[in-house]
């Protein structure tokens, strides 16, 4: 869909006509909002779009009509809606700030509040914001025509490197260090999951120490299987910082003490909630699973 | 060594190399009691009219084809990567408004900027980071490198174009805009502090909206 | 064309092109009725005296450093030498944890260093040994150079770039990070000096192998 020339014509003169002719005016804002429209997928924000309406008012930027610019963006924020395009949000914060300016410009200045911008300031503002990006997008466009290494001016074809002190000279640069960093970073959060190892008492281990514990215990008779009855706490290593590793500590114990019991080889008593558990060594059959079950 | 030894030593070192040399390296490799400025514009000028000149660089020194000859030198060219909109914008900004912090970048593009595009800057070697921003963050600055006024064709930061223009309208004014008006802030705030330091990220749309 | 363009043109394509040039080039490059001959040898009359000169190397012509100039300036093909990925993630980790120790290079980069490592970045001037850390061993702890800051174009260390704004440059591509629970890093001891200068505490997240 291009615009023939008369047609940009037709909206110029509309454009400039647009005090007196509000009608033929507003028809040229909307060919201008649908142009916008069409390219909208090439602007990166509001602002953008905002500069191209006003560069389409012809005028040096300092001098366009921020009232027009209002109108024209206003215009191209509707003639979305009736189309059914979807704007990013930032293209509605826009159109809902162009609103408010334009109350404020349409407003007494005696009105406004001491602090606060008045429409005339903000409006200079924004004109000055459109102004500088104008000025740095055409910056670039002249640094692009300047005579750039490679396509108007060469340098040495078969370059050769001085030689520093006879070592090597690596070709590095500070995006290389950067990127490789952002890369170790990166590398860091994402790696696999390696799981910190917990410093925990293992079954096998406890179960080793509780056997030769209870092998030491004092007998209750002279001929009797069975030794005396001792706490749990008694069949725990001392001195043990770490709480976690003291709670497995119980856990395995325990745990040893329920598999030698169902082995024939140590009894275990609670006398209720949360008394004391006791151990001692005996010797008797081993108990079948049925019977372990029954137990629990 | 004699003089013309001297200037022929300067004039085989600088053919040489792709890229341009800066006094100290050419010093270094030039006996000391050597004029290096004086064998630099005396190797300057006798190249004038050559195909190749002598050209300056940011401070540094380099033999580069004419630039009137470009149309007619068709080399292979490697692939050119076109630059995008954006990072043209980025670069513009921040070769004029340098040292320019991300936040004023998007201040003045009145867009946060894409990741990708100081990206890409970098990789090109057109910008580097400057020096800290002294304000509350304290933000990297960005500014631009030798190797980008190498690149542009230029002899300094002087020759960007249009730049006494820019600065004589008061373009190059990293605030936000609205702080720019002069009626609405601190009448005491005289020119002088027109690059004051204040980081506010906020644009002018994001003020009022 | 005129004359004088049809010489500077040759001398430009001389001196821009990466291989020497065969007059078959040549011609096709230069208007037709131009006498390459006769260009050629004015050339080589021209820069006879210079610090380079055009020779003819097996029916093809370049520009060559003068012979009697070769001792003193020594030249060495322009190969491109990439510095290993090793050495570049220790460098920067150098540059960005220093004083850090090779145990700590270590457990930042998941690997171990190769001693060789080490020695390129010190061998470049890139790097240097700092003070010994007080902890057992004493070891020696890495530090970065003026040199490097020189090399890579910064004024200080500092003007390295945090993570939030490598993350903001597009370097740092970054998704959420597992949280840690803290309880498991209370034992740390005297790493707190290690990252005196970070503003970022993401950086942290590397200790304790």
């Amino acid at each position: 869909m291009e615009t023939s020339d008369t047609e940009k014509q037709t909206l110029s003169l509309a454009n400039e006509n647009f005090q007196e002719d509000p009608p033929r005016a507003e028809l040229g804002a909307r060919d201008e909002a649908d142009m916008l429209l069409l390219k909208i997928d090439g602007y990166e924000g509001p602002i953008e779009v905002l500069l191209e309406l006003a560069r389409s008012q012809k005028v040096d930027l300092r001098h366009i009509s921020i009232l027009q610019l209002v109108r024209q963006y206003l215009d191209f924020v509707e003639r979305a809606k009736e189309l059914r395009l979807s704007l990013a949000a930032e293209y509605l914060v826009m159109a809902a700030w162009l609103t408010y300016l334009k109350s404020r410009l349409l407003l007494p200045n005696e009105e406004v509040s001491g602090d606060e911008p008045t429409g005339e300031e903000m409006a200079e503002a924004l004109q000055f914001q459109l102004h500088r990006l104008g000025a740095m997008q055409k910056a670039g466009d002249e640094l692009l025509k300047g005579n750039i290494l490679g396509q108007a001016v060469f340098a040495r074809g078969m370059s050769e490197k001085l030689q520093v002190n006879a070592n090597v000279q690596f070709n590095v640069s500070l995006y290389d260090i950067l990127n490789v960093y952002g890369k170790i970073q990166r590398r860091k959060e994402y790696s696999e999951y390696t799981p910190v190892p917990f410093e925990l008492m293992s079954m096998d281990e406890a179960s080793e120490r509780l056997t030769k514990m209870l092998g030491n215990l004092p007998r209750s008779g002279s001929s009797s299987a069975q030794s005396v009855w001792a706490t749990l706490e008694s069949f725990l290593p001392e001195k043990i910082k770490n709480p976690l590793y003291g709670r497995s500590t119980i856990a395995a114990t325990l745990t040893a003490g329920l598999e030698m019991v169902k082995q024939g080889h140590a009894d275990v008593r609670q006398d209720g909630l949360f008394r004391p558990i006791y151990m001692r060594a005996t010797k008797r059959k081993p108990l079948k699973d049925e019977c372990v079950e029954g137990v629990q | 060594m004699d003089r013309i030894t001297q200037k022929r030593l300067l004039e085989a070192l600088l053919f040489a190399t792709a890229e341009p040399l800066t006094p100290v390296i050419m010093r270094e490799r030039l006996p000391e009691e050597a004029d290096l400025g004086a064998l630099l514009s005396e190797l300057q000028k006798e190249y004038e009219e050559h195909g190749v000149q002598l050209v300056e660089v940011g401070g540094a020194w380099a033999f580069r084809t004419a630039a009137d000859l470009g149309d007619l030198i068709v080399l292979e060219r490697n692939e050119e990567r076109k630059l995008s909109k954006a990072s043209m914008e980025t670069l513009s900004i921040i070769a004029y408004h340098q040292p320019v912090t991300r936040a004023e970048i998007e201040n003045i593009r009145g867009v946060s900027t894409n990741k990708g595009t100081l990206d890409i800057l970098l990789e090109q070697n057109w910008i580097k980071p400057g020096r800290r921003r002294e304000t509350p963050g304290r933000p990297v600055t960005w500014v631009s490198t030798n190797h980008f006024l190498d690149h542009f064709g230029l002899e300094a930061l002087t020759d960007l174009p249009g730049l006494d223009e820019l600065k004589a309208s008061g373009l190059l004014d990293r605030r936000p805009a609205i702080e720019t008006i002069p009626d609405l802030f601190d009448q005491e705030d005289d020119e002088s502090d027109l690059h004051q330091d204040e980081e506010d990220e906020d644009t002018l749309i994001m003020e009022e909206g």
